[in-house]
């Protein structure tokens, strides 16, 4: 067996206007867990995708089972031993199970893929690993966990000794994120390795071995759970002491602006997604609504901006019906919305930020005047908006595109908080953002609370949901399971909720 | 930014020396020399195996066959609009006669005529309501082609149907075909059954689809007929040549003897339904050169083309239904097109 | 597929045996005569929209059909002419298919030319190109693919004639129907390609060559909508015209489509639009009705558009996810 | 400015001249001298009065079919039913046109003007209201409509509508009337103005009308103006009317001021070249002008270069698949020139304000 599994050294990595890993070393014994840590954009996903070939570095160099290796592509990786488990699946949703985990490597007689063998291994190897799998699913049938699983069986199938899992538990429920630590730890008895990508201290602390924290690219320390807790990490990983709990007064609710009853909502491939959702949000609380991606979120959340027919079921905004009112119709109603998908529905990218600004009032006075553009206008707006709101930009004058995650979503919460709002939406407002804008933006959320909004606030980050809401409502297969006060809420209770299990 | 700046000078001076040359001398080219004759085509080509071609054959023997030096030289016409243009061209250049082919260019020969009283013209298919003195129309009765080509194919037809595969009902030459072959085939055998189908597309693949032409001259044959008369340019042609790899099945060919046009059809071309365009623009541009020319209609000859390979199918007996057929087309007791 | 479709399937299969055997019973020669004629309109189809379909399940959508039939069929036509054989000018437009897939291929898998511009490209070309360079002078001298006859098969009553007294690049056709769908759908480059079409990122990561892929796929995709210029110039007319493809290219996609990017799908719509062509000749032939032309000329450009549109309606037809998109690495 | 605008031009430019450095290998390859065929080329289009009122006149419908298909690819559309769209625009223009009488100019020519119009967008909403409404394509779509168009119109000019004048055997339709007919102002046809008009008009309801603004919205990200509150398909299907509104216009100004009438077969190819435009002008509605004079030039060359040169005419055509070719993909004109790559040498279907 090879002292060393995997490591960096000297890896740096340049990408235009950014320094994205700048001489990391780190390395990985057999047996051994070694949890990346680090923050949004703190270099640990360049840094797998050089571990993994997908990036050639510019110096440095790649060691795979005590030898230094020259990467061409993923294959050169997997050939040497490397599986990964991407945060964003890489399965082929109309594909089976069994065809998604032999791809690339499937078992043929002389050109036709052999399926019977195919599912012959597949079912060995989920009994062997106590991984259960249909192998005939439709990927895109299967719930994310489970899909998960298919890529954990993908990287095995490929008798991977070293198995990297970027940001693993983002999708699951607390339940299931202990069940699959607890997974990686027995796959670790065989003698595997593993490398742990995170920004969740509580699980570097559970699982790890060794711990390497990176900050702007570099390597900032290395440590041991044995050594170090909480507050040491997240001073590690941030450079300044973080405050780990959202501060906040305690809600005074007052009358109901959004009333949901009844509602069903189908989704893109017709099915049921929303199923009798029956819920008010009240001016000055905070909802939040907590469960696992994929569970009737988004469908909820399209509904209720107008952007989804509903199926049946009505909607109220401050007594008015609007159930089958467009998205403009409700924007009209004083109703802001941060879309959980920046990059595709939140801005355009080849838009100036001015553009941008007025994404959702263009057409009102005073940025246009009789169906005409008045730029002096928009550019006088999109300079207030970047200012209050600390959007990081050389110019309103430069495409959205020039700007990082972070910049982008404070231009959107800008955008949507120009006006008096009765009521917010926000959804996944800090997914994929640095800790000073994920700071910033709570912020701002609790001060449109206090000012009197009603928020509605959906969140696949279970912290996030505690921290902020007033009251949880937790949501699974399109259902509500409970409505908690946030002072009865927990991440156990929360969580079983999240799992569909009432007790 | 110097370097930057500096492919964009490249760029730019590439572009001035392009453009040097095409200010440069324009006159190296031209036709002038001795007795100069223009064609101008209808949208389509001099070599398209059908009436461009027979006119612009007709030109080039018309400059032969007059004594003095003469050269022909033509204009292909991409777009119908330049009709008048390609006719300045040519009287720009000094041409002494100007053929241009096809009704489609009916009215810019008459405008140009009328401005040029000097230069004569002939009109390939031009009626002319009004005769101007230097402008001839070369008219041909397409129906009595089509009804001799049809007699013919009654009288060979073994199983009683014979087809047809059009170019377009919007070209009345077509029309006019189609209706005399159907008309003569019924005269000589009585019993025929006439198949016949016009291209369903516009007019600008109607000529175009030798594919159609093929499948549908297949159609028909499959259905029982054993002769097929294609007319309608590449579409006809499809036809024919379709019709060439059918063991025992006869076609007939439109416009010139497409025996030369279409070698593929060797196999099945029995004759063509022919209008002597290349005959009639020679003797009119003789008659140009000799300044014997008289404005209005001149009807060209049409006819059958001689049957090659199948000359020994043809009876003595069907010859000489032929020529009474012939014979009373011309003296008009025959009316090739009824109605 | 599911049970019912499959049940639709039997029941839609045998009406359409039996509504042709009644009318061979009534009309022999014509039954026959329209249905071999829908077959032999939808060989060319067929072979654009097998093309089409290997590029589209690959993630890249092929528009420039209609400019590799023509220019592959003035390929196979001029070197058919010029060597005197049909087999090398069947060659050449094969291999003109080839160099045309792999254009279309480098523009817009490898240049990252928008894939619709870079189809219209070589549509615009291949009219250029073949119209300048046409000589007019040549023919072939030994006239184009003959009908064989399969034995005994070819004498059954009416499906003898349809199906097995053809030329050979229609047996050849059918030969590739089978063959495509079988390497589609069960073989690894099938898979692999599928793979490419739905979620290239998640066939990279399994060391799939995404960009090497496509630029392959596209390349031999190329090659059938070769075999389908050669068709054309060689099998179904014996020589060369202007504009001879006449759009088929295009109504190639929407048999594609129609058929839900399925080798026998495509063929089933491929035989419809046939039928409708050979049902119109048929209706002039016999005089049937007195509808000019030009309205029955229409019937397969507008059933194409409903069929389209109610594709999507029904919702039956799901474009592969990646399709018309430009992969980039990482 | 002047610098931002040369770098604007440079990639086009380069396409033209490549595409006519190619054009000469060819004509080299016939035995043929390109500087006579090119200097043909020019003289034929810009020689004199005639040559340029011609070269204006075929501009002409160029812009407008340009425009219809850069109006459509701003809200990310390809509308490749120009052709379809101008046909029946010139069929209905010219019914009108003839088919009215006793009305003064000032009343028949708009009309004349707006039946063609009304006729292109109803054209181009079909095919824009089924991509909305069912997704269907709206490349297949508007290819299918653009056979339907051509039968259609061939009918109409065949017979409800045929010239029934003195011996006329032709498909089309009888002359407008003078009062339906666009004059020339000098050397200058009306029509071209229009098309200036209507070019300037189109940039400016992109580039300032709030309406312009959904479009490029839509065009740029649908996702995003979708979430904005914009109705995307309503977008959708009322740019594509409007490109067919513009086609469809090209078409009434070709029968009202250069045919004087709907001919059957006349009109062929014109909605076509308006891709080539299109793309040349990068989808700008200004950038379509300089573009259709170069195309038009070109075309209306094209007789002279063949009399003088012996050069067949499709040469134009193969010369602008070129173009087209290095316009599509600028990365080789950058290869060649060693030109640095920025945003501006993308080929991207509509940009932001002219903010240069």
């Amino acid at each position: 067996m090879p002292e060393i599994l995997l490591a960096a050294r000297n890896v740096t990595k340049q990408f235009p206007g950014v320094l994205a890993n700048d001489k990391i070393s780190a390395q990985l014994r057999p047996g051994r867990i070694l949890a990346l840590l680090g923050e949004n954009g703190a270099g640990k996903s360049t840094l797998v995708n050089i571990l993994f070939g997908m990036y050639r570095p510019d110096s440095g160099e790649v060691i795979i089972k005590d030898e230094v290796v020259d990467l061409h592509g993923p294959d050169d990786a997997i050939s040497r031993g490397i599986g990964m488990v991407h945060q964003h699946f890489q399965l082929v949703p109309p594909m089976r199970v069994v065809e998604n985990i032999v791809l690339g490597a499937e078992p043929s007689k002389r050109g036709l893929v052999d399926l019977a063998e195919a599912r012959k291994r597949v079912v060995e190897l989920s009994q062997r690993y106590g991984l259960e799998i249909d192998p005939d699913a439709l990927v895109e049938d299967l719930p994310v966990g489970m899909q998960q699983r298919v890529e954990i069986l993908k990287a095995l199938y490929r008798e991977a000794d070293v198995l990297i899992l970027d940001e693993p538990t983002g999708v699951l429920t607390p339940q299931e994120a202990d069940h699959l630590l607890s997974v990686l730890r027995d796959l670790t008895e065989t003698g595997l390795g593993i490398v742990f990508i995170t920004h969740k201290l509580r699980e570097v602390l559970a699982i790890a071995d060794d711990i390497v924290v990176l900050r702007n690219g570099r390597v900032i320390g290395e440590t041991t759970p044995a050594d170090t807790n909480e507050n040491g990490l997240a001073e590690m990983m941030v450079g300044r002491s973080v405050v780990l709990r959202v501060e906040k007064s305690a809600a005074e609710p007052t009358d109901v602006v959004l009333a949901v009853d009844e509602l069903e909502v189908n989704d893109d491939r017709g099915q049921l997604a929303v199923d009798g959702l029956s819920f008010e949000v009240r001016a000055g609380e905070i909802l939040g609504i907590a469960g696992v991606e994929g569970n009737g979120q988004r469908e909820l959340v399209e509904a209720v901006t107008g952007l989804r027919q509903p199926l049946s079921g009505t909607m109220r905004i401050n007594g008015e019906e609007v159930t089958n009112g467009s998205a403009r119709d409700i924007s009209k109603r004083g109703v802001a919305h941060i879309p959980e998908d920046r990059e595709k529905h939140g801005v355009i990218a080849v838009y100036s930020l001015a553009e941008n600004s007025v994404l959702n009032r263009y057409h009102r006075s005073p940025f246009s005047f009789r169906g005409i553009l008045r730029r002096d206008v928009i550019d006088r707006h999109a300079e207030d908006v970047v200012e209050e709101f600390d959007v990081r930009t050389p110019s309103i004058a430069v495409t959205a595109s020039s700007l990082s995650g972070g910049n982008k979503q404070k231009l959107i919460v800008g955008r949507e908080f120009s006006d008096d709002i009765e009521l917010l939406i926000a959804a996944q407002p800090t997914r994929g953002i640095d800790i000073g804008a994920i700071e910033f933006i709570h912020r701002r959320i609790l001060e449109q609370r206090d000012k009197g909004a009603a928020v509605l606030l959906v969140s696949a980050e279970l912290d996030e949901i505690l921290g902020l809401s007033d009251r949880i409502a937790v949501l699974y297969d399109g259902k509500l399971m409970d409505v908690l006060d946030a002072q009865d809420a927990d991440r156990e209770r929360v969580g079983l909720l999240m799992a569909g299990i009432t007790q | 930014m110097a370097p930057k700046r500096r492919h964009l000078l490249a760029l730019l001076m590439v572009l001035g020396l392009v453009t040097a040359a095409a200010c440069g001398s324009d006159d190296g080219g031209g036709v002038s020399g001795g007795y100069s004759i223009g064609l101008v085509t209808d949208t389509g080509k001099v070599d398209d195996k059908s009436f461009n071609q027979s006119a612009w054959e007709g030109a080039q023997q018309g400059a032969a066959d007059i004594p003095a030096s003469a050269t022909a030289s033509y204009i292909e016409t991409e777009e119908s609009k330049d009709y008048a243009n390609n006719i300045q061209l040519f009287l720009d250049d000094g041409a002494k006669v100007i053929v241009t082919v096809g009704f489609g260019l009916g009215e810019a020969t008459i405008e140009a005529a009328k401005a040029n009283p000097d230069v004569m013209f002939i009109g390939v298919d031009q009626w002319q309501d009004d005769a101007l003195p230097n402008l001839a129309g070369l008219m041909f009765p397409e129906a009595t082609a089509g009804f001799m080509a049809g007699a013919l194919a009654g009288m060979l037809t073994e199983t009683d149907i014979v087809g047809a595969v059009l170019g377009t009902d919007l070209v009345p030459p077509v029309v006019f075909f189609k209706e005399g072959w159907e008309n003569g085939a019924r005269y000589t055998n009585p019993d025929v059954q006439t198949i016949s189908t016009y291209h369903p597309g516009g007019l600008d693949v109607a000529f175009g689809d030798p594919e159609w032409g093929a499948t549908t001259a297949r159609q028909a044959l499959d259905q029982g007929a054993d002769i097929i008369f294609g007319a309608g340019g590449a579409t006809g042609n499809g036809a024919l040549i379709e019709v060439a790899g059918e063991a025992g099945a006869l076609c007939v060919g439109v416009d010139s003897d497409q025996w030369f046009t279409v070698p593929e059809a060797h196999p099945c071309l029995v004759t063509s339904a022919m209008k002597l365009i290349d005959v009639g623009v020679a003797e009119l541009i003789g008659q140009a050169y000799a300044g014997t020319m008289q404005g209005g209609n001149f009807f060209g000859e049409v006819g059958l083309a001689p049957f090659h390979d199948f000359d020994g199918i043809v009876t003595d007996e069907m010859r000489a239904t032929l020529d009474d057929v012939m014979a009373g087309l011309a003296d008009g007791s025959i009316n090739p097109m009824p109605e | 597929m599911t049970t019912r479709q499959k049940q639709m399937l039997y029941v839609g299969a045998t009406l359409i045996v039996v509504i042709a055997w009644t009318f061979y019973t009534a009309d022999g020669p014509q039954t026959t005569a329209v249905l071999a004629g829908t077959v032999r309109a939808a060989t060319l189809l067929v072979l654009g929209a097998m093309c089409g379909m290997i590029g589209e399940r690959s993630g890249v959508v092929n528009i420039g059909i209609e400019g590799q039939f023509l220019l592959s069929a003035f390929a196979a036509f001029t070197i058919a002419s010029m060597t005197g054989s049909l087999f090398l000018g069947t060659v050449a437009g094969v291999g003109m298919g080839l160099i045309m897939g792999w254009m279309l291929a480098a523009m817009a898998v490898g240049l990252k030319v928008d894939q619709i511009i870079a189809g219209t490209v070589l549509n615009i070309a291949a009219l250029g190109l073949t119209s300048f360079f046409y000589d007019r002078s040549r023919s072939l001298g030994m006239g184009k693919y003959t009908n064989i006859d399969l034995g005994p098969l070819a004498d059954i009553p009416l499906v003898g004639t349809v199906f097995f007294s053809r030329p050979p690049l229609t047996y050849l056709t059918m030969v590739l129907l089978v063959v495509v769908h079988v390497a589609l759908f069960r073989s690894v480059w099938g898979m692999r390609t599928r793979a490419i079409g739905e979620h290239p990122g998640a066939a990279d990561t399994v060391g799939i060559d995404v960009l090497k892929l496509r630029y392959f796929n596209v390349t031999i995709a190329g090659g059938l909508a070769g075999l389908g210029g050669s068709y054309l110039a060689l099998e179904a007319v014996g020589t060369f015209s202007r504009a001879m493809s006449g759009g088929r290219g295009f109504l190639a996609l929407a048999v594609m489509i129609f058929g839900r990017r399925t080798p026998f799908g495509a063929y089933a719509a491929a035989l419809f639009f046939g039928f409708t062509t050979a049902l119109q000749n048929q209706f002039q032939l016999n005089s049937t009705f007195d509808i000019p032309p030009q309205f029955v000329g229409m019937l397969p450009f507008v059933v194409t558009i409903i069929v389209v549109a109610l594709s999507g309606l029904i919702g039956s037809m799901r474009d592969p996810a990646a399709l018309g998109q430009v992969y980039e690495k990482g | 400015m002047s610098r931002s605008l040369l770098r604007t031009v440079a990639t086009p430019l380069a396409a033209v001249v490549f595409g006519l450095l190619i054009g000469a290998v060819l004509i080299l390859s016939q035995n043929a001298s390109p500087i006579t065929a090119y200097s043909a080329l020019v003289v034929g289009g810009l020689g004199d009065a005639d040559s340029l009122l011609r070269t204006l006149q075929k501009a002409t419908p160029l812009i407008f079919g340009g425009l219809a298909v850069a109006f459509a690819f701003k809200a990310g559309m390809f509308n490749i039913g120009g052709q379809g769209q101008l046909l029946v625009g010139a069929v209905f223009a010219a019914g009108v046109g003839f088919g009215v009488d006793g009305l003064p100019m000032v009343v028949h020519l708009p009309a004349a003007l707006v039946a063609g119009a009304l006729a292109g967008a109803v054209w181009g909403g079909i095919a824009g209201a089924l991509k909305a409404t069912t997704g269907a394509h709206e490349v297949i779509v508007t290819i299918m409509l653009n056979f339907v168009a051509g039968n259609l119109t061939d009918w109409l000019s065949a017979n409800p509508w045929k010239d029934n004048s003195g011996n006329n055997i032709v498909a089309r339709t009888p002359l407008v009337e003078d009062s339906a007919t666009i004059p020339t102002l000098g050397a200058v046809p009306v029509g071209f103005v229009l098309a200036l008009v209507v070019a300037a008009a189109c940039w400016f309801v992109l580039e300032r009308t709030t309406y312009g603004f959904e479009v490029r919205s839509v065009g740029h990200n649908r996702n995003a103006a979708q979430y904005s509150g914009i109705k995307v398909g309503w977008i959708m299907a009322s740019t594509m009317a409007v490109a067919g509104m513009l086609a469809g216009l090209g078409g009434a100004v070709e029968s009202l001021g250069v045919d004087g009438r709907f001919e059957a077969g006349v009109n062929v190819g014109l909605g076509f070249e308006g891709i080539t435009i299109a793309l040349l002008a990068r989808a700008n509605p200004l950038g379509v002008i300089p573009a259709a004079l170069l195309v038009g030039l070109m075309e209306a060359g094209a007789s002279r270069m063949q009399f003088k040169a012996g050069v067949a005419p499709e040469l134009i055509d193969v010369i602008q698949a070129l173009i087209l070719f290095f316009v599509a993909a600028p990365i080789i004109i950058r290869w060649v020139l060693r030109m640095r790559a920025d945003n501006s040498e993308q080929l991207q279907l509509g940009a932001g304000w002219g903010r240069s």
